[in-house]
């Protein structure tokens, strides 16, 4: 039997992101068993995740890039739900171990170029450009506010939206920070109904304070448009905010309904494996897993980084999500999808 | 010079006067009594005095010094040391160590001086140990030095109190009932010594009830009742006195 | 228009406040009562809101009768929790308690979390979304249940701790547990009682308040310091101060957040407890602390 | 006697310990101890010898992480004057803060240096020009005087944190033995009593607090060159709530309770990282039985011990008083 | 009828009490006496419950009480009045006294009447029924301490140190009050360490010297005694 391709998934399984963290973990999982169900990787090597819990802090996250590369000696390193967590890793792990960075959204994550970094999912900017896109075409709007978490990722939205959407003369009536403890957004969103947008963009990356806030829209009187934050939604965010997502729109790098068979593949190890519903946050885990068995292969190696990440940067990979690319720093290019809430689920929109 | 003198001291307490235009006066080397019914105003008095209560109204003069409504760690570093009615100790500590907090006044040297051991710091560390084993043999409570403070019996508790305002060294020492939970003949040892600290060179204020102690060792008396004056003098004549008896003392002042 | 907006944030402010005083009570029991500082308080506030969200699920009981339960339920929690983990501490040192607290905090909510599931859930309540209008404001009949039930159970509680014998009991031995044994209390009782009130007005105030957001596991730490803030701002142990204080919290926490900005609104409560403290530094209806 | 060489071992024990392996991860957890060490110790000044319980001692650790982070980052001052500048502005906060709150006690002040700890954590969130907010600093570089010289591995970090705890340690010992010394445990164990005694209660509290947040300040800032980033998750409760538990757990008004209780905070978590989803609930688990059984803390256990085969000396349990 | 038998207590590793016995006849008042720490308020409070004995017997009544809780004991009619006081600081004078009764045994006389007597023997306290505890004199304390454990409708009264703090007259007082008490028929176990007036006011005396019963007799012999008169009354 041959030794174990041993992965590090660094996630916060505990405190306030312990869900999200959770979903992208079991993601992993599901397609962990999925390629080891095939046989592995490299002739017969299977994989095993490794998984360590950040907390969601920097300094847990950087404790837990060390032990994961120092201590238990993994062969590569998939993770980093917060932005902030992934900022921080990306310090420790430069030039030591391959990484792919998952959800993490700011472009910060990869800008400074370090070789062996990768990152999956769109950045806010990326995103941003799609969805204004969308929002000024097909949305009829006038003005619009926004409801946004205080930390990078949540002002680098507002800078996105703020010019994107001013350039399509769609009026900005306000923006309304929050932290990312707060529970009652009441205040925030009387406020903003008073100034009478014809929209309120929300960007939230916690599924709690998400549905929370869509609910608390409805409860404040307002009966305009709700526009959901891109790559945000999950089918437990639609179930927990009830009729306030109905015909919420978003734009997601997962397409529920997509027919593409490696999809349906692991929407099915995943039922099986685990209660929750599968979710983009846990399909770009899956992602993650899926490029790198891949490229693992084509490379022929694991642990000689420089030539995997050759191989990962001048490929194209044929994932669950349809077809990704890489570009000199290791930002993924990948088909981004519009997606809208309808009879209680999510679907994709032409 | 006098070293204490009160003038029109007042104290209300909403509707209440507890102390009422009080005057008086102690000389070096003096142990002046107060005596008075329960809730006369004497613990109000003291802590006046020593700084744990604002006055209403009226002066207080420490040598001279105006210490009318002074904060109570001033005065104590103007020399004035107390004893509390409700016995108020380090109850975690050892008595050793209640004892050596009390030196805190009349020493000098700081932290840094104890990091380097500086030889000012030793010497001046031998003579907090040396002190404070004074004290508590002074106070027959050698044989308790490293008992805990919450541990000694009431009686002992009451006695290291004294321990303390003596190891602070002070030119006033206030005493609250300081026999309170003694036997007479453990009374007469007090009376002993309080007039050994006297003959020290520290004056001392005494409020006490047992009648024994008070005329053992008190040179004056100041008799109050509902915060008045109502008499002053020596012993002797104070308790003669009928009002005094009236208010005070009772069948007690032909038994005592 | 202004004016409207001004009277909205005000309302939005007391009623948040009510939700506040709610969270408060039982804390301000423990907390005043038997000097602890209970920070497990808001764990038990998560497990009421929890295990109404489970006995409507699993029993299948409608909103009302689900809250009941996990009143009852979580109440019967604190009679244990003091059994293990007050009851034995009595005698030890006020941080000594509040680590035993810290400890008991941290063992729900991480408990919680593995037993419960990491997913936030949602109270699902038939007055969540319901709107009332008073005037041109408007407010859910959630939060005009919270509000009823607030008062209700404040003067109640003021009541009991002021006129029962219970409560004066609970006093004695507050401040003077050996005095209090020597008048006949029985103190373990009164640790019990006083846990298990605590902990049930912790739960009601979950089942009441978990409608208006979603619930998890960490969802305790946020009640706790708003509790904390409120118990302190009124004053330690007293029940009128517990209502003034989450009052006035609420209150000021929508007018920083509806005119100055949302991010700052916890700031500015623990500004006011500074300010207030200085003033008064044992709250504003607090009674000197024990000698 | 054998009281007398246990510091002596311990240190040399402490010297050849990382020698022991050369797994950089156990360095780096070494590391972490020292420093959550000397942040221990420092509040054990205010729990332990003034005891009064500040809940937000972290906010000092942050203000001298982000001190050293910024003059490093935008003034490109030196690492080793940038720690002494770290300490010096946690120190003026905690003096400004200290001073007032300090004129409040008891649970109140719980609740009051809680507050002010939270509105730091909130400040530095949201000043982002400053403090580049939620994300933090990252980048930051490693202490150093000029190219000479440079702290470069976990290693180097640990000798001068190890320094920095020994000398931090001795000097606790020596106040605790020192007039002022006494003034703090007089003022802990009754106020009213200390100042007829002549304590000015205020000024002795706030030097405690002064002393403790400036040696936080220190502390932080030797952490943000060591990790390279820094973010004001380094504030937030959970780090409130972590330095508390070293210090109670390891035995409040203690020297080895504060350094013990981070060797457990540090070494305990990590050993339970293979419990997996267990890990924080056995954690709660443990801290909750240990306070139980042991409230003065794991110190008191040698105590327990010691108790029996040796006569206490008065100056000993004034040391160890606080049990 | 109150029996001590072989009563062993210690504090920690520290034995204070040794094979200690005393009988308290019903309707008798006996006192005892001893210098500072010699152990008084350990055998108070171990017959009171709040400290437990490691060997011995308590009955009262013909039955043992030495592991019964402190409430349950008042119950049986067994008070104390504590040395010290033990006051609620921040609670009214009248709560104290309404706290006094609650566990209150059924007999003798009522609540209410025991209030009137209780404000009669201290008529200050009746002035000051809504003042804090915490705000009274000393010696008003000292009457709120006996107020309340009269309320307690004793069947046996256990005073530590009840003058500590008092004036002459209110000590006069105090004494009336400990013989009314006694003809009322409640058996009294007194402490004193006004010893010729604890004496004066006993049937029976034992005089206990660092945890050891030295001498027991009656209460006059003790008066005349030498080696008490040398140790306990100074003169
Ligand atoms: N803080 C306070 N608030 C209200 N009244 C007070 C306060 N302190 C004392 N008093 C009242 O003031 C009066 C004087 O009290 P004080 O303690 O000075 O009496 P005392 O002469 O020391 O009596 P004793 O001999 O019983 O100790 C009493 O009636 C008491 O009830
Ligand atoms: N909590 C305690 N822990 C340890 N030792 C104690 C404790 N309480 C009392 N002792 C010791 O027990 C002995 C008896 O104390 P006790 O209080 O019964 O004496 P007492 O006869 O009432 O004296 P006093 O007349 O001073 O009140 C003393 O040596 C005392 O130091
Ligand atoms: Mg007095
Ligand atoms: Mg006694």
């Amino acid at each position: 039997q041959e030794e174990p391709v041993r992965i590090a998934a660094i996630a916060p399984l505990s405190g306030p992101g312990a869900f999200d963290g959770q979903l992208a973990v079991e993601g992993m999982e599901a397609m962990v068993a999925i390629v080891n169900e095939n046989g592995g990787v490299l002739d017969g090597r299977m994989l095993e995740l490794v998984t360590y819990d950040d907390k969601g802090s920097p300094e847990e996250g950087v404790s837990a890039a060390k032990r994961a590369i120092e201590q238990d000696d993994v062969d590569v390193i998939v993770g980093g739900w917060f932005s902030s967590v992934a900022l921080t890793m990306k310090e420790v792990t430069r030039d030591r171990i391959l990484t792919i960075m998952t959800t993490s959204q700011h472009p910060d994550t990869t800008r400074e170029g370090h070789d062996w970094l990768f990152r999956l999912n769109a950045t806010s900017t990326m995103m941003s450009g799609a969805y204004s896109q969308f929002i000024c075409d097909r949305m009829d709007l006038e003005s619009i506010a926004f409801i946004t978490i205080n930390d990078d990722y949540g002002r680098l939205e507002v800078e996105n939206y703020e010019k994107l959407l001013s350039e399509c003369g769609i009026e900005v009536l306000g923006n309304e920070y929050y932290n990312k403890d707060d529970a009652d957004f009441t205040t925030a969103l009387t406020k903003l109904r008073a100034a009478n947008p014809d929209a309120i963009y929300v960007s939230a990356i916690n599924t709690a304070q998400g549905a929370t806030i869509y609910r608390q829209i409805r409860q404040v009187g307002y009966r305009g448009t709700t526009i959901a934050s891109a790559g945000n939604m999950n089918p437990k965010l639609v179930e927990l905010s009830g009729p306030a997502l109905e015909g919420v729109y978003s734009v997601s790098l997962f397409a529920p309904d997509s027919q593409d068979p490696e999809l349906l593949a692991w929407v099915a190890k995943y039922e099986e494996m685990f209660d929750n519903e599968p979710s983009f946050i846990g399909s770009i885990g899956a992602q993650s897993i899926e490029v790198l068995a891949e490229a693992i292969d084509a490379a022929g190696t694991v642990r000689d980084y420089g030539e995997l990440a050759e191989t990962i940067r001048g490929n194209e990979w044929d994932t669950l999500l349809g077809n990704v690319t890489f570009d000199d720093i290791g930002q993924a290019e990948q088909n981004i999808y519009l997606i809208q809430i309808q009879d209680g689920k999510i679907a994709s929109v032409n | 010079m006098t070293i204490l003198s009160v003038n029109t001291l007042t104290k209300k307490f909403g509707g209440l006067t507890a102390v009422s235009d009080v005057d008086f006066e102690v000389q070096p080397g003096e142990i002046l009594g107060i005596i008075g019914p329960n809730g006369a105003g004497k613990t109000t008095l003291f802590n006046m005095l020593a700084g744990s209560m604002q006055p209403t109204s009226g002066t207080v003069h420490l040598k001279g010094q105006n210490i009318t409504g002074m904060r109570a760690d001033r005065i104590a570093r103007l020399g004035v040391a107390r004893t509390f009615q409700i016995t108020s100790l380090f109850p975690a500590l050892s008595a050793h160590d209640n004892v050596r907090a009390a030196t805190y006044r009349t020493k000098k040297t700081g932290w840094m001086a104890s990091i380097f051991r500086t030889a000012t710091y030793r010497a001046e560390e031998a003579d907090v140990d040396r002190d404070a084993m004074a004290a508590l043999h002074f106070c027959d409570l050698a044989g308790h030095a490293d008992d805990n403070a919450e541990s000694l019996s009431y009686g002992d508790q009451r006695r290291l109190e004294i321990a303390i305002a003596l190891a602070a060294k002070p030119a006033l020492l206030l005493l609250d009932e300081p026999a309170a939970g003694m036997n007479p003949e453990e009374g007469q040892r007090l009376v002993n010594m309080i007039r050994k600290i006297r003959d020290n060179g520290t004056s001392v204020l005494l409020v006490e009830h047992h009648m024994r102690v008070v005329m053992g060792v008190c040179d004056r008396v100041v008799v109050l009742d509902h915060g008045e004056k109502i008499a002053e003098g020596t012993p002797a004549a104070v308790v003669d006195n009928p009002d005094v008896i009236r208010v005070y003392l009772g069948r007690e002042a032909v038994s005592a | 228009m202004e004016l409207v907006l001004l009277t909205q944030q005000i309302m939005n402010g007391l009623v948040n406040g009510m939700t506040y005083v709610l969270i408060a009570t039982g804390l301000t029991l423990v907390f005043g009562v038997l000097h602890i500082i209970n920070f497990a308080h808001g764990e038990f506030y998560m497990l009421g809101a929890f295990f109404t969200f489970f006995a409507a699920k699993l029993l299948g009981l409608d909103y009302i009768s689900a809250g009941i339960v996990a009143t009852l339920g979580v109440a019967v929690l604190g009679i244990l929790a003091n059994r293990f983990f007050f009851w034995p501490l009595r005698k030890e040192h006020e941080f000594t308690v509040l680590l035993s607290s810290l400890g008991l905090a941290l063992l729900l909510t991480n408990g919680g979390e593995l037993i419960f599931g990491a997913d936030p859930k949602y109270v699902a309540s038939p007055f969540a979304d319901g709107i009332v209008p008073l005037g041109p404001v408007i407010v859910t009949q959630q939060r005009m249940l919270i509000f009823a039930v607030g008062a209700l159970v404040l003067v109640l509680l003021y009541l009991f701790i002021q006129k029962t014998r219970m409560g004066k009991m609970m006093r004695a031995t507050a401040q003077n547990p050996e005095g209090a044994a020597l008048t006949g209390v029985d103190i373990r009782r009164v640790y019990t009682v006083t846990f298990m009130v605590a902990c049930g007005l912790a739960a009601l105030a979950g089942a009441l308040v978990g409608p208006t957001a979603m619930i998890f596991p960490t969802v305790g730490t946020w009640a706790v310091l708003k509790g904390f803030i409120v118990v302190v701002l009124g004053g330690l142990g007293s029940i009128p101060g517990a209502l003034i204080g989450g009052l006035i919290l609420g209150v000021v926490e929508a007018l920083a957040g509806g005119y100055i900005s949302m991010g700052f609104a916890q700031a500015i409560g623990f500004s006011i407890i500074i300010v207030v403290l200085l003033w008064r530094p044992n709250g504003l209806f607090g009674a000197a602390r024990r000698a | 006697m054998m009281a007398r060489f246990l510091p002596i071992l311990a240190v040399a024990a402490a010297l050849v310990l990382p020698l022991a392996t050369s797994n950089t991860y156990f360095h780096h957890l070494l590391v972490l101890w020292m420093l959550y060490s000397l942040l221990a110790l420092s509040l054990n000044i205010i729990v332990g010898y003034i005891g009064e319980l500040s809940f937000g001692h972290a906010a000092f650790f942050g203000i001298g992480a982000y001190t050293a982070a910024i003059l490093g980052m935008n003034f490109g001052f030196p690492g080793f004057p940038g720690l002494l500048m770290a300490g010096i502005v946690a120190g003026a906060f905690g003096f400004v803060i200290g001073y007032v709150a300090l004129r409040i006690e008891g649970p109140q002040f719980v609740i009051l240096t809680l507050g002010f700890g939270s509105i730091i954590f909130t400040t530095t969130n949201y000043w982002v020009d400053l403090t580049r907010g939620p994300m933090g600093i990252s980048n930051i570089a490693p202490l150093g005087v000029g190219a000479g010289f440079e702290l470069s591995s976990a290693l180097d970090y640990y000798y001068l944190s190890l320094l920095l705890v020994v000398a931090f340690a001795y000097a606790c010992h020596a106040l605790m033995l020192s007039r002022t010394g006494r003034a703090f445990i007089a003022v802990r164990e009754n106020a009213q009593l200390a100042a007829s005694l002549g304590v000015d209660v205020f000024r002795t509290k706030l030097l405690a607090f002064v002393v403790a947040t400036a040696v936080a300040g220190v502390a932080g800032a030797i952490f943000a060159h060591y990790l390279t980033v820094i973010t004001p998750e380094v504030m937030s409760l959970n780090y409130m709530v972590a330095i508390l538990i070293m210090v109670i757990v390891g035995g409040r008004g203690t020297i080895a309770g504060p350094i013990l209780g981070a060797l457990i905070y540090v070494g305990l978590l990590e050993l339970l990282r293979a419990t997996g989803a267990l890990r924080m609930v056995i954690f709660a688990a443990l801290l909750t039985v240990s306070v139980i059984f042991l409230p003065g803390g794991l110190v008191s256990l040698w105590r327990r011990f010691a108790d029996r085969s040796t006569v206490r000396t008065a100056r000993q349990a004034q040391v160890e008083a606080g049990e | 009828m109150l029996e001590l038998r072989d009563i062993n207590v210690s504090y920690g590793r520290r034995a204070v009490i040794h094979d200690l016995s005393i009988t308290v006849p019903d309707g008798k008042v006996v006192t005892l006496v001893g210098s500072n720490g010699a152990g008084k308020t350990t055998v108070l409070k171990t017959i009171s419950g709040l400290v437990r004995p490691t060997s011995g017997t308590i009955m009262f009544d013909g039955k043992p009480i030495e592991r019964m809780e402190p409430h349950d004991i008042i119950s049986t009619g067994v008070v104390q009045i504590p040395e010290g006081r033990l006051l609620f600081k921040d609670m009214s004078v009248a709560e104290h006294i309404e706290l006094g009764g609650i566990r209150a045994h059924s007999g003798g006389r009522t609540e209410a009447e025991r209030l009137a007597w209780v404000y009669e023997l201290f008529p200050i306290l009746r002035e000051r029924r809504e003042q804090k505890a915490g705000t009274l004199s000393g010696g008003q304390q000292q009457m709120l301490a006996i107020a309340r454990g009269i309320m307690a409708n004793p069947r046996c009264l256990m005073l530590d140190e009840p003058s500590l703090g008092l004036a002459p007259i209110m000590v006069d007082q105090l004494a009336d009050a400990i013989r009314a008490l006694n003809e009322n028929g409640i058996t009294i176990l007194l402490v004193e360490q006004r010893v010729d007036l604890a004496l004066r006011l006993a049937d029976r005396g034992y005089v206990l010297e660092t945890g050891r019963i030295v001498i027991e007799d009656a209460a006059d012999s003790l008066l005349e005694n030498p080696r008490v008169k040398e140790a306990y009354l100074g003169a």
